[in-house]
């Protein structure tokens, strides 16, 4: 079994979707002959042809309204917005009509479309190709955000959004496309969209992420384990509709939580993740929830990015804090 | 220097303010009994138009948009449509809907507040209203996207008004449909008045047909108060787009002889006696005067259909009236085609605190 | 001393600022010689001429982009969105300039422009005329995000709001245009930008909540009182950046907390709230914090939207279980 | 049918590919002086481009895009803009910010990825670069709102690429500007990609200087690779938004004789051989046959003038490497006037970290 990148589990869901699912259209700046800036489509123009391989104008919020369009009259539109930072002009028709078709139809039409995009810091790239504003989407109802943080799991996700018969914003974290390489069997098997994936079990202390910092928090219960402290590391993959239950589950278990995310602190989900805890679970809690976050700033340029994004150190004072 | 391109903007009028049809007039305006059905949707648009803005004024209907005096744009487009065309309303355009097989109870309905009257809604005919101005005409790029991709053969059609042109939605969608090459037409109802703002201080564009040669589109200006005009020049830009698979641009100069909505006042812009000057250009009597001349329309036909449009109107108000209220656990019904289990406790308590107040 | 709607008292705001700054230039849609679609801007045109009262082609993305440029040259631009459902174009010029201007040119220039927009439901106005979606902007790090609740906070958080040298987004609850009058004098003097605003003292339960829904929370406060019991009533008013403190010294005193909006429960501002007196003030916490929020779902049409909006049985019942 | 509007789109072009002058060449044909200072900016900018991809390639700067081949747009734009003008750059105007006032360093610093390369940021004379796609084009037009408003009589030059004709940015702002008489000048660097899209696929229409009629402003096309074309045609147009309060929008052909960034490899798209067919036009040795065939460029005047812009690189280039990094609390000094105390604890959480980081 090949082992592959993020990006290329990416690239091989599409591949395996498009051949089984005829209704699915790709489209977006780049993503034809050039195979998409970060090469998520690499191959895809060749295969499919253009009529389903689609390099559009320059223009997102054309995009957003395409894919609208495209989703309700039949087709399974799968749009890649070049960086996350670069979604704002479709948010009209993301906000004000993708997630509100059907709905607003009573279910006579529907939206099921699939937005890709790169997300967070730490590629060096110029500005606005860092944001990490998946709060913005996961407030909106009718939406789906999932991001994934393995390549594995980047296949089964992005499967199953691709399947979903609704809107989903798909973010993918730009940071780990070729950052490690895993088995991704090519069988088609989608993962949950609403579940998170407990990747450790453990009974001292829950760590709570998501996408691209699921890399520290790993290496964080890594070096707990060294020290004889169980983490029970959860990766929340699906922050819209957010599976509270599996979260409040292994805090019950633990007892202390540390919630970890690349977005700014304020307004980011990890105070829904927290508030819930607290609301719903006060009683088993032996230590105030933990956040560590991406600062309530904007990220800086390449040179100063490193230390806008939580690394290991914050996330382990954060821990101790817990664990004192 | 030298001269690269060139364009011209053609103006389209069959039968002008005196009632006199044009040399180059199509085949239509000698077909009487076609002419007659254009002018029996006129009345029954502005009888619909008339009794919407009573419901409203005695709180049985909700803020509405009035057609008057734009009874030729969305008349004419809605007899040139074909079946297999798909349409794509903005909030305005009631008479093409009702044409085009929406039953006007459920523009009543829609205008009450009811998500229900959506339920017109087909990806294969009609798509619903669309409030934010602007964004339905991207949109509807999409839709002829998919019709394109999926070898349909079907022609979308698609309107705003002419504030709308001032969106970048407006060129976009344009300038996509003339690169993909969709098979979509624009129709642009220039009322002259987005709420206060008059034509002149959208644009300095000489006419808002002009925008479509920023995307390479055919484009027209047609006489909007002119069913006749209207009628053969969206029939056209339909047949080139099912035939050619091309987009048209067309602009339809008329005139809002209302507030814009019936929660406005024109009163406080709106120069006085513009609207009556105006209204010596408007469009049921400019075809009735017609009709009239050729002698195909009598007093007697004319009450005939004015009886008739009544009819029809009081069935659709007595229809929307009697509609029992929707369950107000609808607005979860249909979010995503499964609830996800995150918004069931919500949806137990509406449910919960809804079913107190229905037995308490 | 007159007594005035809110919507008046914006209005009052405006004229006096305009007269007091030449720099402050009004547009939007339909502001100048129709006064605006809720009235607010009435009055200017006559007094401060088209120079300065500018009506707008019809394009949000367009006013948002003239915002940030009129700012950036020497004026204080103050633009209107019709309602805050269509300010979403708005958002790439909001997001990625007005916030970020004085950061990426490191103070050089900076954008000191006022967005008004009313928001939220309950007056029976067509889709998208409803929304409550200031978590998208209390997200987003450079601005400031702000919601009067009365004529006289409305008057002096919008002089506030005007004389900030860096963006505002404020949004007014146009349920409560014309609700009450109050006496608001013409004085000039503005409100703290920072700062909530205790509105009753009490010592037995914090009420937290911003916007329209203060009515509701007041008037819970007013049935709890005559019962015996003593509600301490917060109005949030700055939502970007949060005033915890405030917030956490009432729950420290009363031990107890419900927080009311009107937006949506996931990443509604309302978690931020709950987190923090959790993380913060886990052990002067009685009782598990409260949420009566919007549901997760798009805010019906006329005929069901009272539905929606929390109400005061909703609100007690929360409260009910606080002090359970 | 009549005809209510004619448009017509001027191609200029003063020196040919074969460096022949035209008969309706200006006056600066003849100047020759102001055409060896173009030439020297274009030599300059063109060894600092390569400079910067030879920094880049070495891991001493970060993604850069390119100017080779685009020469004369940006000098000639450069040249066209007096002191008191406003210049808006988009992200590849380097020739351009350099001959209004910004050092070379700053360039370097910025593309380096340190925000205090944005210091020459000034409302009165440069904006920093924008890199979401057309967005500047939005704020150009408030900030010639801002000065027509003030009175200042400073025009305002703005720029895009082909790609960011086709957002919605590009028509709302010829809109506003047309329908507002801004003094804007907007100029489209047409160097027939947008990354992979070539301009062929971003729209149907013949040219982008006619998305100007859509706004109804005056527009021209330009042969972009003729600097005396360039400069001439914008300094008309910088004439016209000072003195009658005008929009011009100016199209700029010429080719990208380089990858879209350093980050790009245009080998996946490109069609073999284009390239060096499209150099025959470019534009340095174009002005340099001329100056030569006027016999007012001789050989060792190039030798000296290479020399001068290398010292000129050299020197920028050792400044920037020289400068200290930024402190990271750096990240909130600037992004409110005065930080909220809500903040204030990241802020000394992020200073205290840092000054471990610095003494451990
Ligand atoms: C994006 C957006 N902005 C503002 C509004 C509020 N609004 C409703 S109708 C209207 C004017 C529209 O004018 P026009 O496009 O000419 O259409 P008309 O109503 O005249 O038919 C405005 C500004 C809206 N619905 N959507
Ligand atoms: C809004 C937005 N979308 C996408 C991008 C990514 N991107 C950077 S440059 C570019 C192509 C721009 O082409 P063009 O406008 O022709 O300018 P050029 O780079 O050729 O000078 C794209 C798509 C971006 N920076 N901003
Ligand atoms: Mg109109
Ligand atoms: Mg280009």
């Amino acid at each position: 079994m090949t082992e592959m990148t993020l990006v290329e589990a990416i690239n091989q869901a599409l591949m395996y979707e498009m051949q089984a699912d005829a209704s699915i259209v790709v489209m977006g700046e780049d993503i034809g002959k050039n195979g998409g800036v970060f090469r998520a489509t690499v191959g895809l123009l060749e295969r499919f042809g253009i009529e389903r391989v689609r390099d559009t104008p320059l223009s997102e919020n054309m995009i957003g309204g395409l894919a609208v369009g495209m989703a309700m009259a039949g087709l399974k539109p799968v749009a890649e917005f070049q960086f996350m930072g670069f979604m704002y002009p479709a948010m009209n028709q993301i906000i004000n009509h993708a997630a509100r078709m059907r709905n607003r139809t009573r279910g006579k039409l529907h939206c099921p479309l699939v937005i890709r995009a790169p997300y967070g810091c730490g590629i060096h790239a110029p500005e606005h190709h860092s944001e990490s504003t998946e709060s913005l989407f996961a407030h909106i109802p009718g939406l789906r955000v999932v991001i994934p943080s393995t390549p594995a799991r980047a296949y089964g996700l992005l499967l199953a959004a691709m399947r979903d018969p609704d809107p989903v914003i798909f973010l993918e974290p730009a940071r780990l496309y070729r950052w490690a390489k895993q088995a991704v069997p090519d069988d088609g098997v989608a993962l949950p969209l609403d579940k998170c994936f407990i990747l450790r079990q453990g009974t001292d202390v829950t760590l709570v992420s998501w996408g691209s910092l699921m890399r520290e928090t790993l290496a964080v219960a890594d070096t707990l384990a060294a020290n004889g402290i169980a983490a029970e590391v959860i990766d929340v993959a699906t922050l819209k509709p957010l599976d509270l239950p599996t979260i409040l589950a292994s805090v019950a278990k633990t007892g202390r939580c540390v919630i970890i995310h690349e977005a700014p602190f304020s307004g980011g989900i990890g105070a829904d993740i927290s508030a819930a805890i607290a609301e719903q679970g006060l009683l088993s809690l032996q230590a105030p929830v933990q956040r560590v976050t991406g600062y309530d700033t904007i990220v800086p340029y390449a040179k100063l990015e490193k230390y806008y994004l939580p690394d290991e150190t914050r996330i382990m004072a954060a821990v101790e804090r817990v664990m004192a | 220097m030298k001269i690269v391109a060139n364009y011209e903007i053609p103006f389209y009028q069959y039968l002008d303010e005196q009632s006199i049809p044009a040399a180059d007039a199509p085949a239509l305006m000698q077909d009487t009994n076609h002419l007659i059905r254009l002018y029996q949707q006129m009345v029954i648009s502005r009888t619909l138009d008339n009794k919407a803005v009573a419901l409203q004024r005695t709180g049985k209907l909700g803020t509405y948009p009035s057609t008057r005096g734009q009874e030729a744009v969305f008349v004419g487009m809605g007899d040139a449509l074909t079946d297999a065309d798909i349409f794509i309303p903005y909030y305005r355009d009631t008479a093409t809907l009702m044409q085009h097989g929406v039953p006007a109870a459920d523009i009543l309905l829609f205008w009450g507040g009811d998500e229900r009257g959506n339920l017109f809604a087909d990806a294969d005919k009609n798509y619903p209203y669309s409030v934010p101005i602007g964004s339905q005409l991207l949109y509807a790029a999409g839709v002829a996207t998919a019709n394109k991709i999926r070898k349909t053969n079907k022609a979308v059609l698609v309107t705003c008004g002419d504030g709308a042109t001032s969106q970048g939605d407006f060129y976009e969608a344009m300038n996509v449909a003339g690169i993909w090459q969709l098979p979509l037409v624009f129709v642009v109802n220039n009322n002259q008045w987005a709420i206060s703002i008059p034509r002149t201080a959208q644009s300095a564009a000489q006419t808002l047909a002009q925008k479509g040669i920023a995307a390479g589109i055919a484009c027209e200006q047609v006489d909007g108060n002119d069913v006749i005009a209207v009628q053969a020049r969206v029939a056209v830009a339909l047949q080139k787009a099912r035939d050619n698979q091309t987009a048209t641009v067309l602009e339809m100069l008329c005139y809002r002889q209302a507030d814009h909505t019936t929660a406005d006042d024109a009163g406080r812009y709106e120069t006085a006696g513009v609207r009556e000057k105006e209204w010596q250009k408007e469009p049921v009597g400019r075809l009735q005067n017609y009709l009239e001349k050729q002698g195909v329309l009598m007093p007697e036909t004319i009450s005939v259909i004015n009886a008739a449009a009544v009819t029809v109107v009081e069935e659709a108000v007595t229809e929307y009236l009697a509609a029992t209220p929707d369950q107000p656990t609808a607005m979860f019904d249909h979010l995503y085609a499964k609830l996800p289990a995150a918004y069931a406790a919500q949806y137990a308590e509406l449910k919960m605190i809804n079913s107190f107040a229905r037995n308490g």
